[in-house]
C-alpha cells in the first residue's frame, strides 16, 4: 500500500441546477474548501429533469471531506432542502494521499 | 395569415405532441435567447437615442404599478377561486404579473411585419416589469419578515441574465444611435426573425411537455391560464390609453401586461419560496397562456386597440 | 473550380490528417445541422406551394422502389463478393439503400451555385428515400420475426431528427409560401452557404478518423465504397428519366441515389441489429463514398445527366 | 454517526449514448424508480469514443437502489448488452437516508 | 450474490482541462487500457475552475484497474503532477463482471 | 467615438463586475471565435490572392525577428524589474512576444469602420507571429536542454485550434479567390461585426474575473502590462517603417506587437513550463494589456502611424 495513504468521505449531491449558487455558498459556510460540479439529467420521484434550461436540470457536486464533516454537510442538507427540492444525496468511503488537503 | 414564425412554434408542439426525436442543443437555445435579448434591447436603445427621455419616468411609474396590480389580483383569484395555498398562489401570481421576452418579441415582431409602429420605450417596459411582480410575489408569500435576504432578491431580480441583456443592449444602443449600430445590424436585426423562428421551435418543443402535467391539474387551472391574461390585457390597454400611446404601442403593452413569465421569475421563485410546486405555474404559464397569447392574444389586442384608439 | 464549400471539406480532412487540435463544438455541429435540414425543407415547401401536388404520388413510389432495390443488391453484393456475415451486409446495405443529407446540400449548392434548376420535389425524395432501406435492412437481418418491435422502429424512422426537420419544413414552407418566408431568408436561405462550409470542415474532421479504419479493413470494403454508388448512380439517373425530371433534377436524384446515410441509418441500426459492427458500415460510407460523391460524383452525374437528356 | 443512515448499492453503467433512450425504458422495466445521466467520453476495447455525434460518444448512468436490486439489474445488462455495445457497469457501496426513497 | 463478481478499484482523478490529451497519453504508456473522461467545473486551493475556457476548466477522469495499478498510477500522478497543477485524486472499491477486461 | 463592438466589450466588464449572472454558453463562444479566425484567414487569403507572393519572405523573417526581440526584451525586464523567477518571467514574456487575435480582429475593425486599408499580408503576420515566443519562452524556461519534447512543442505550436484555422481560412480564400468566396460572405462577412461585439462581451466577462487577481499582484505587473504593449507597439511600428507598410499596416502591425495572447500561449505554457504560474501571466494579459490595447492602444498607434508617415 501506497504510504501516507489516508481514508476520507466523498459526498455527491445530485439537485436541480437552479440551486447551484446558493447550495454552493451554503457549504462554504460550513467549512468546505473544495468542491467538484457537474451536469446531469436525471429520473426521480420529482419527475424527469432533463431540460435545456436551469429549472428541469440537474447538477452533480461532489465533496471530498473528513466523515464527520461529510455527515453533517449532509444533516445541513437534509433539513434544508430535502423537502423542497428534487434532490438525491450519499457518501462513499475513499482513499487519498495529501491528507491535509481535506 | 399566421406568422412564419408562428409555424415554427406550431412545428415544434406538434413534433413534441408525437414524441419525435427532435431536440435543440442547449448552448443554441441559450445563443438564440441572448442575441434576442440583445436584439430588443439595440432596438429599444436605438429608439430612446431620437428622443427625450424626461416624459419616460411617469410612464416607467404607471407599468409598475400595472405590475403590481396585476400580481396582487390574480393572488386574490388563485386564493379566493383557486383555494390554492398561500406559496402557491402567491408564486403563480407573480409568474402573471410579471413579463414574458419570447411572447414580446412575437408582439413586436407581428407588429413590424405588419409595418405597424411602436413607441421604442416598449422595451424599458419590459425591463421594469420583469421585477415589480417578483418582490410582490415574494412578500405575499412570506410577509415582510426579518427572514428575506432582500440583498440577494435585488441581485436575483436585477442582475439576472435577462434584465442584465436588456440594459445592456439598451444603453449601447442609446450610446451608439442609429448609425453607430449600422455594423452589427446583419446579426442583430437581420437574422432576428430566423433566430426568433429557431426559438420558437423550442418553445413549441417545452410546452408539449406541459400538456401532460396540465391533464393533471384540472379545469380551474386551464381557465385562469386563458382569462387572467385577457384580464391583465384590458388592465393594459387601459394603461396604455392613459400614456396616449400609439395602436402599435397600446398592443404591445397589451401583450406585455397579458404575458406572464417562464424564465426570471420561476428561477427566482425556486429559491425565494422553495415549498411553492413550480410545476403548477409552469404548466399554466406554458401550457395555456404563452400559446393563447401568441396564436390568439396579440391579433385580439391589436384589434381591442384599434376599436379603443378610435374611441377616444 | 472546386466549390468553396468543399474546399472547406478538403482542409477539416487535411487538418485531422495533420493531426491538428482543430475541433468544432458538438452544439455548433447539431445547430448547423439542424439548420441546413430545415432550410432544405423550407426551399422544397415553397417550390411545392408553387404547383399541383397530384403528380407527386407515383413519383414516391418510384423514388421507394428505387430505394429498396438498392438495398437488396447492396445486400447480394456484399454476402456474395464480400462474404460478409448476414448482419454487417444487412446494416451496410440499408446506410446504401438510404440517402444522406449532406450529400444532397452539397449537389443542391453545386446546381445552385451554376445556376441550375431542379424541381422542388426533390426534398421529398430526400425525405421519403431516409426511412425503406431501414426497414428492408432490419428485414434482411432479422427476417420478418415476432420479435422486432416494428412500433418502435416505425417510431424510430419516421419521428427521428432528420426526417422531423425536414417533414417540418417542407409544411412550414409549403403553408407560408415564398412571401411568408421573406422575414426568416436572412437565416436559412442567405447563410446556407456559409452553414454548408462549416458542416463540412467538421465533415472533413470526421472523415479523417476512418481513415485508419479503413486501412483494416482492405480493399474489397474500398472498392464497394467507390463502386456501389457509382451503380446506385446509374439506377438514380433512369429513375429520373423515367419520371421525366429536368437536368438538374436528374443529377440531385442520382445524386441522391449514390449518398449513403451516416446519421440516421447508424443509430436505428444500432439499436435494431446490434450484433452488426457499426465500424464496418461507417468507414465505407464516410472514408469512401460520401468523399467521393462530393468531389467527382456530383459534377460526373451531372455531366451523365446532359448526355441522357440529350439523348432521350 | 447520523440516525436513519443506510445502506444501498450505487450501479454506474458506462456505455454508447445511442441507446440512452432504449436502456433506460429497459431499466425502468426491471423496476428502477430513479436514475441520473451525464454526458462522457472514453477509451475501451471498442475503441476511442470521444466525438460531436451520439454514436461515438458516451453516456453514464447511476442508480441508486438495494444491493439485490443491484445485482439483478447488472445481470440483465449483462446478459443483454455485453455482447454487442461498448459498455462497462460496476457497483459501490453507499450510506444514504432516506431509506425508503431507493 | 453474482457469480464472477470481482473486486476492482475505480480511480478518479479531477484535473486542469488542458491536460487531458498529455496525462491520457501518459496514462496509456503506463499500461491503462480504458479510462472514462467528464467535463467538470470547481474549487480548490487553486480557486475557481469554471470558465468556457481549458485554462480554467476541469475534467474528470475515471480509471478501472487492478488495486496495485490504481496505486503505482496514483503515485506517479502524485509525484508528475500535484505540485504543478490543479488536480485532486482519489480511489475507491467497486465490484465488476469481466474482471479479465480491468 | 467609441466602436460599437468596444462597447459590449464594457458591457460585459460592467456586468461582471456587478457579479450579473449574466454568462455566455462556452459552444457559443467557442463558435465566435472560429467564426472569427476563418474570417479573418479568408479574407487574408482573397487579399493575397490578387498580388505577387514572392515579396512575403522577407517581411515574415522581420516579424519573425520582431516577436522574439519583444519576447526577449519582455525576459530581461521581468527578471531584473519585476524579480520574477525565471519560469514565470519566460512564460509571460512569451505571451508578450506573441500575438490575441481578439486585439488584432478589433483593431482591423477599427479601421475597416473607418475607411483606413491594410495589406492583406497582415493576416499571415498574425498567424506566424503566434509561433516565435512559444518557442523562445520555451528555452529561456528550461534551456535547450534534452528532456524538451520538441516534436510535441511544434505539434502544439504549428497545429492548435488558432493557427490551424488561420492557415486554413487563408488557404480556401486564396484558392477560391474573391468571386468564389461570394456564396459565403453571407456568414463570414457580414456577420464578422456582430459575432466580434458578442465575442467581447465575453472577453469583458472574461477581464471582470482578473480584478480580484490583479489587486493582489501589485504595482509592477500592473504597470508592466501597460508600459509593454506601449513600447512593442512602437517596435511594431518601427518594423512596419522598415517593411513600406501603409498607414493602416502600420497601424495594425503596431496592435499586433502591442498584443499578448491569452489562448494559445497560456495552453501551451502550462504544458511546456507546469511551474510557472499561469494567474500571473494571465491576469497582467487580460486585466490590463488586453483592455488597453482595444480602448487607447488602437488609436494611438494609428495617431503615431500617421506622424511616422508623414515624416518618412
Ligand atoms: N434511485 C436513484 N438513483 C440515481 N439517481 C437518482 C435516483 N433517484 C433520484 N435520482 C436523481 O436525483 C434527482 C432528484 O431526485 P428526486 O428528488 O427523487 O426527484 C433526479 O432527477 C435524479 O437525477
Ligand atoms: N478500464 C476502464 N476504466 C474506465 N472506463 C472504462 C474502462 N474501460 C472502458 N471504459 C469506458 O467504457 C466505454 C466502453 O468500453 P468498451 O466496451 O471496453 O469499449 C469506454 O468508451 C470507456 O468510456
Ligand atoms: N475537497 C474537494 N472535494 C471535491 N473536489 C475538490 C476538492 N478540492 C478540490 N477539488 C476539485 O479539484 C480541482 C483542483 O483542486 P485544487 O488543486 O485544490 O485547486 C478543483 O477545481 C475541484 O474541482
Ligand atoms: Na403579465
Ligand atoms: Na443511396
Ligand atoms: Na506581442
Amino acid at each position: 500500500m501506497l504510504a501516507n495513504m489516508e481514508k476520507r468521505t466523498l459526498l455527491t449531491v445530485i439537485t436541480e441546477a437552479v440551486i447551484e449558487q446558493s447550495l454552493l455558498r451554503d457549504l462554504e459556510k460550513h467549512g468546505v474548501r473544495g468542491y467538484t460540479v457537474s451536469d446531469a439529467r436525471g429520473r426521480g420521484s420529482r419527475g424527469i429533469r432533463d431540460a435545456a434550461w436551469d429549472e428541469v436540470a440537474n447538477i452533480r457536486i461532489e465533496v471530498i471531506c473528513q466523515r464527520a464533516q461529510a455527515e453533517l454537510l449532509l444533516a445541513h442538507i437534509r433539513d434544508q432542502y430535502y423537502t423542497d427540492y428534487a434532490m438525491v444525496a450519499f457518501m462513499v468511503e475513499i482513499d487519498i494521499l495529501r491528507g491535509e488537503k481535506f | 395569415m399566421i406568422d412564419v414564425v408562428v409555424l415554427f412554434f406550431l412545428f415544434g408542439l406538434l413534433a413534441g405532441l408525437a414524441r419525435s426525436e427532435l431536440k435543440l442543443p442547449a448552448a443554441l437555445y441559450e445563443s438564440l435567447s441572448l442575441i434576442l435579448l440583445l436584439a430588443i434591447g439595440l432596438k429599444g436603445g436605438e429608439g430612446l437615442a431620437k428622443q427625450a427621455l424626461s416624459p419616460l419616468l411617469p410612464q416607467l411609474g404607471a407599468v409598475i404599478v400595472l405590475g403590481v396590480l396585476q400580481t396582487l389580483i390574480a393572488f386574490a383569484i388563485l386564493i379566493k377561486l383557486g383555494r390554492l395555498g398561500r406559496s402557491d398562489a402567491a408564486a403563480t401570481a407573480a409568474h402573471y404579473g410579471s413579463v414574458s421576452v419570447a411572447t414580446f418579441a412575437v408582439g413586436a415582431n407581428w407588429l413590424m411585419t405588419r409595418g405597424i409602429d411602436f413607441e421604442p420605450q416598449l422595451a424599458i417596459f419590459l425591463t421594469v416589469m420583469e421585477v415589480p411582480a417578483l418582490i410582490v410575489g415574494i412578500m405575499l408569500a412570506r410577509g415582510v419578515s426579518k427572514d428575506t435576504d432582500w440583498r440577494a432578491l435585488a441581485h436575483e431580480s436585477f442582475l439576472g441574465k435577462g434584465v442584465t441583456l436588456l440594459m445592456g443592449g439598451m444603453a449601447i444602443g442609446w450610446i451608439a444611435g442609429p448609425e453607430g449600430l449600422t455594423p452589427i445590424k446583419g446579426l442583430f436585426y437581420d437574422l432576428f426573425k430566423g433566430a426568433l423562428a429557431l426559438f420558437l421551435l423550442e418553445m413549441g418543443l417545452i410546452v408539449s411537455r406541459q400538456i401532460g402535467e396540465l391533464r393533471k391539474r384540472g379545469a380551474f387551472i386551464i381557465s385562469f391560464g386563458l382569462l387572467m391574461p385577457l384580464f391583465s390585457g384590458l388592465l393594459g390597454l387601459g394603461c396604455a390609453l392613459l400614456l396616449d400611446l400609439s395602436v402599435g404601442g397600446m398592443t404591445l403593452l397589451a401583450t406585455l401586461a397579458a404575458s406572464a413569465s417562464y424564465i426570471a421569475v420561476p428561477a427566482t421563485m425556486r429559491l425565494a419560496v422553495p415549498e411553492a410546486n413550480p410545476a403548477l405555474s409552469l404548466s399554466a404559464v406554458l401550457g395555456i397562456t404563452f400559446p393563447f397569447n401568441i396564436m390568439a392574444g396579440i391579433p385580439l389586442y391589436h384589434y381591442l386597440a384599434v376599436q379603443l384608439a378610435g374611441a377616444f
